[in-house]
């Protein structure tokens, strides 16, 4: 098994499947020649043609209703947004079109399309550029949400992603790219739907997807040298949401704590709290607990920022109050 | 040509012929066009068939037979059967929600799209899309789509596949006039025309988007909407049948050939009122009855009995042939039973079996 | 008082905040000549004239970013959409624009506008036509989004929405435009973030807002037959949200449900039940339950449709599961 | 023009004066453009302080004194000044995410402007917009904006106010090649036709949206663009300071009187990369050498001194004045605050005491 960085595992999975399928293609803004603004894409157009591998113009909306007829009409196509924030001008064709079709078609037309690319903040880049889209899309019916926070869950998912006969938002990160992983060089493909306990521990179940997985692991690591064991859980798909691995989680820990990069207000913690204490109550010791980001845009200065960003400090915070150690 | 100012549109319907607003019709004959006789009768029959197969639904709408919006086409029918005409069976169409006409053209039967009105499982979309989203990919017929212009990027995909695939089909993408203004126009015209797709864009311009005069809700011509991409584009009358499926035909042949978008306005006229709650009060009764003089069934049964193609009798039989039709769709509409339950959770995703939330 | 339609009550609100205030004015599809597509701004063109009330082509993108552009200069307009769906092939000007350039300009560049129009499923439209956006707005700092059930709150609210500095979303009802109730002659205002208990009861509570008020509403009267009294409270905002008057109550009755139109994940209801179980977990005697659209896009069939809107059957469910009366 | 094709883009900068691509400069002299000597000066100063600006930013970036993005306005300098010079003070900006020389032109002062970068709260955004977003209403500059696109409407909005109001002011709006490709542009072009809006809009055809050269994103001629609306449009010589000048000068006042907008394509070219991380390998050395060949500062300074309207000496001092007001600029951002954490909770909403969600 080699380290390898998430961008690389992310070209890996659409290479293999582009190799495996001649019906999967890709496109997006600066995906071909300029090989991907963050090198995710470096190679494909080399290899695979630029009839397969497409740079588009800033026409969100209009590459990803094409990708949407094209899936409806016996392709599989990849659409990269340069970021998900950019995604929200054409964010129609994924919320009427992507998701609704298959069902106001009674079933008939089937899109298989995956819709990925950087989610979320990544650093002083300022409001505009920084929001974090797992429950956005979460909230609609029709539409699968992956949002991996590792180099190995990424590859197998993108792989089941380009796969699967439903349309996927696939959420990667901007900052995550260079972060590196073991990955096995064979083929695997994950299943989609499914969380991993990434950590066991009996005091307190801690969720976290995408960039806050790696908060919460940090969270974890300190709260063990203090004696208290957190179970960490990856969701790794917001939907659908693996609930049960977590209600198991909490019957064991009575305990829990969300972490999620969306604002607060029906975010992906405020969902998984819910159903916890609809599904869980008499497990639970102590109130679900979330940290999200404040529910303010993203501020550019440095300083703001990363008072904005949530850390391992508020997680062990969260902790705390639900395991009452302060 | 200037569509903008109320007084020409209503002016150019004065005299078909003479009017420089409504494009001239084309000269040439049935026979030009390499329409058999036979054909002629058919085409007759297509446009008479949604004429009352729409008729029927209004009066099966105002029965409280079923709810929601109900758009009709009537008026329009020409474009719909001339390019259905035009185009080849397995040419992809797409269009808005005024829909039920393009789906009849394409092979929808009149069965299928009442029962889907009526919200029936036999309905062309099982009963989940209604009167706004009709869909029959197997006979190429995309759908039926409710928000102004959100298809027009897919169509550019439909041809995208197409031409990737490398079969020789066409696409053709029909729409309002109201859907010019959307930014989708923009996008998907500048793909389509850089990309090279075998795509024909179609404007209905119907004069009005719902209650909103074409001159009050896009400047300039909507034809020349295409002209900054350098894709070809013309305007075409579309109350005469013929020209349709003249000009279509000749658009197809190059589209097909060229692999590369073209952009029709065709000038067309909507008698009943934007949806059913519409009295049409933006309009003057002399406009409506202007365009009614140039309707394109009436048109075309003249022409027929004026070249003697067919007989009073002849096109009395279809007709009533097409009556019976339609009356067998309201029966097996009625007939047919709303879906099961459990079908509220079905088809949203490819899965029989996925865990949907609570 | 006068018995108003909610119709009227909003063409009452935006025509006496036009008297008031010259800079107010107000555009959308078909608002002007045609009188509104629901009669909503019927009469105003006439009064106002075309200088204030404007006929937009169908362009959301173009006219709700012309609105905010307007509202940065100096005017404080209102934006109708024909109904809320239509607004997503314009919502980035809404989530990128209007909820963040303050922000973004440290406070230099203020924005007063209003975006309203109806929200929401209004019978067999199909599922493009029937998505509840209140979830959706109320996630995005920087908007305050307000779900009236009644004339009298509409019109109290809608006219303190004019005149606030903030953007607003005004989501209203199709179905409801026709609906009465008795509403002063005499000018009001109602303060923007503050629920209403309207009923009071001591055995549950039951938060619900916009068409569902109604839902719930006859549910507590059937409920109230059998003898159990529901406390029922209408939040009329849902960002920011009144949970001081949610928690007051549910620490009275120790049991919730709450009935929104949004989907589930992450909608309304996920997020008052987080609420509630985090601040009032020691009141609670049973989970909050919630009662929500389903997890699929509307469905045509009018069999279909009236399974997947929430009526008040199934409060009445949730109402005797969280009273353990079944 | 075609500017389709990269071979051509590269030969018409061989030699300005005879490319066809780039549109022949002005003729006029500062006299005929009625720039006085001072203000020639003026312009050159505006001109090299919005490079010598950008300079240091792009050291101060690389030490590490702030994040995010930084995009590089230097080479297109001529379009903000030009517009700066040839509008009144009170007409309005607004511009993309590469805002730094139009915001130093409408009055953002240096430090602000530096301060903002460096995340301070007196930056001209106070530390809450960063790079993209800079904004300076009471100077009438409506920002930097990050979504491409999405300031168009934005531009028509303040259009509108300004006529609603009465005033006189004229908006003018700045956006990249890229932009053109976005719905936004039909959707407020046909706005802003339809409703005759006081708005200049212009296309600052740098030649490329980051790596794709303008003819793979855009099918047809930019300028085009305007042409289905009815919209009035040119194309003008953007390296060259006074040609901007003559040309918003026309444009300026045709809008002020005629309240039409109007479209403006400027060709221009950027000499850095997309953003910091770009080492711009989509384009040659070559290329690059040839427009600095034709810098707009050298070539005002060029003008000057062949004209003899100042020494080196008198220039020179121009240049080390600037010198020090960006040293200087760096260090009141140096030695600026970081906002206190409250302002996290600021200027969300008009209220202080918003009760923010937990
Ligand atoms: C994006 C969007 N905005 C508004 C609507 C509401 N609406 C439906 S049809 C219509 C008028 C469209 O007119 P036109 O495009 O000319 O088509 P016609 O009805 O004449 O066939 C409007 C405003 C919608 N469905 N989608
Ligand atoms: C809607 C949207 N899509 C993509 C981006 C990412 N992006 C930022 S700038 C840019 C290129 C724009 O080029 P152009 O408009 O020519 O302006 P220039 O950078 O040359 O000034 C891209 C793709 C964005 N900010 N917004
Ligand atoms: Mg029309
Ligand atoms: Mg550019």
């Amino acid at each position: 098994m080699a380290q390898k960085q998430f961008r690389e595992v992310i070209r890996e999975a659409i290479r293999e499947e582009m190799e495996r399928d001649e019906n999967v293609f890709i496109m997006g803004e600066e995906v071909a020649e300029y090989n991907g603004a963050y090198k995710a894409t470096q190679g494909l157009l080399d290899q695979f043609g630029d009839k397969r591998v497409l740079d588009t113009p800033i026409s969100e909306l209009g590459f990803a209703g094409l990708g949407v007829g094209a899936a409806m009409n016996g392709l599989r196509p990849i659409v990269e947004f340069m970021t998900f924030n950019f995604a929200l001008v054409g964010v129609d064709q994924i919320i009427n079109n992507a998701a609704k079709i298959r069902y106001m078609s009674g079933g008939q037309v089937k899109i298989p399309i995956v819709f990925r690319g950087p989610n979320a903040s990544a650093g002083q880049l300022g409001a505009t550029h920084s929001t974090s889209f797992e429950s956005f899309y979460a909230h609609f019916p029709g539409l699968i949400t992956i949002h991996p926070s590792e180099p190995y869950d990424a590859k197998g998912l993108l792989k089941a992603a380009i796969r699967d006969d439903n349309p996927v938002i696939f959420l990667e990160s901007e900052q995550m790219y260079g972060w590196k992983q073991e990955v096995p060089d064979e083929e695997y493909l994950l299943p989609i739907g499914k969380a991993k306990v990434k950590r066991e521990g009996k005091d307190v179940t801690v969720v976290a997807d995408g960039k806050m997985y790696h908060v919460a692991k940090k969270a974890a690591e300190e709260l063990a040298k203090d004696g208290v064991e957190v179970e960490l859980i990856d969701p790794r798909t917001i939907k659908p949401f693996d609930m049960k691995t977590v209600i198991e989680s909490v019957k064991k820990t009575n305990r829990c704590v969300v972490v999620d990069e969306s604002h607060p207000f029906g975010g992906v913690a405020a969902e998984v709290g819910f159903q916890i204490q609809r599904d869980a109550f008499d497990y639970l010791d102590a109130p679900v607990q979330r940290v999200t980001i404040p529910d303010v845009p993203a501020p550019f200065s440095r300083k703001l920022f990363d008072a904005w960003i949530p850390g391992p400090k508020q997680v062990i915070d969260a902790v705390n109050t639900v395991t009452y150690r302060k | 040509m200037s569509n903008t100012d109320k007084a020409s549109i209503t002016s150019r319907t004065a005299s078909i012929t003479k009017a420089t607003d409504l494009p001239k019709p084309t000269r040439k004959t049935h026979k030009g066009l390499n329409i058999s006789e036979e054909q002629l009768l058919e085409l007759y029959e297509s446009m008479y068939l949604q004429r009352r197969f729409e008729e029927r639904s209004m009066q099966m709408y105002q029965k409280g037979k079923f709810g929601g919006f109900l758009h009709l086409y009537i008026g329009q029918e020409a474009v719909s059967t001339g390019s259905g005409f035009a185009l080849n069976q397995d040419d992809d169409f797409i269009t808005a929600y005024r829909d039920h006409g393009h789906g009849l053209v394409k092979g929808i039967t009149p069965n299928e799209a009442m029962a889907e009105l009526f919200g029936k499982k036999d309905g062309c979309s099982r009963g989940k899309g209604g009167s706004m989203h009709y869909f029959k990919p197997e006979k190429h017929f995309w759908g039926g789509h409710g928000i102004v212009g959100a298809h027009l990027p897919l169509a550019a995909g439909i041809a995208f596949a197409n031409k990737y695939q490398e079969n020789d089909r066409v696409t053709i993408c029909f729409f309002g006039d109201g859907a010019v203004d959307q930014g989708a126009l923009n996008e998907s015209f500048n793909l389509a025309q850089l990309w090279k797709l075998p795509v024909i864009y179609v404007v209905e311009n119907n004069g009005y988007s719902m209650g909103t005069a074409v001159h009050r809700h896009s400047a300039g011509k909507l034809a020349d909407r295409a002209y900054p991409y350098g894709m070809k584009y013309d305007v075409v009358n579309g109350m005469d049948l013929f020209s349709v499926i003249d000009k279509v035909s000749e658009v197809a042949e190059r589209v097909r050939e060229t692999k590369e978008p073209y952009f029709l306005e065709v000038v067309t006229y909507r008698y009943r009122g934007h949806s059913m709650s519409d009295p049409a009060n933006y309009r003057t009764k002399e406009e409506l009855e202007e365009y009614k003089k140039i309707d394109p069934i009436e048109r075309l049964k003249t022409y027929i009995l004026d070249k003697k193609l067919a007989s009073e009798k002849d096109l009395e039989a279809i007709n009533e042939k097409v009556e019976e039709v339609v009356l067998e769709a309201v029966e097996f509409a009625e007939n047919s039973d709303f879906p099961d339950e459990k079908e509220l959770y079905q088809d949203v995703y490819a899965d029989d079996d996925f865990p949907y939330l609570t």
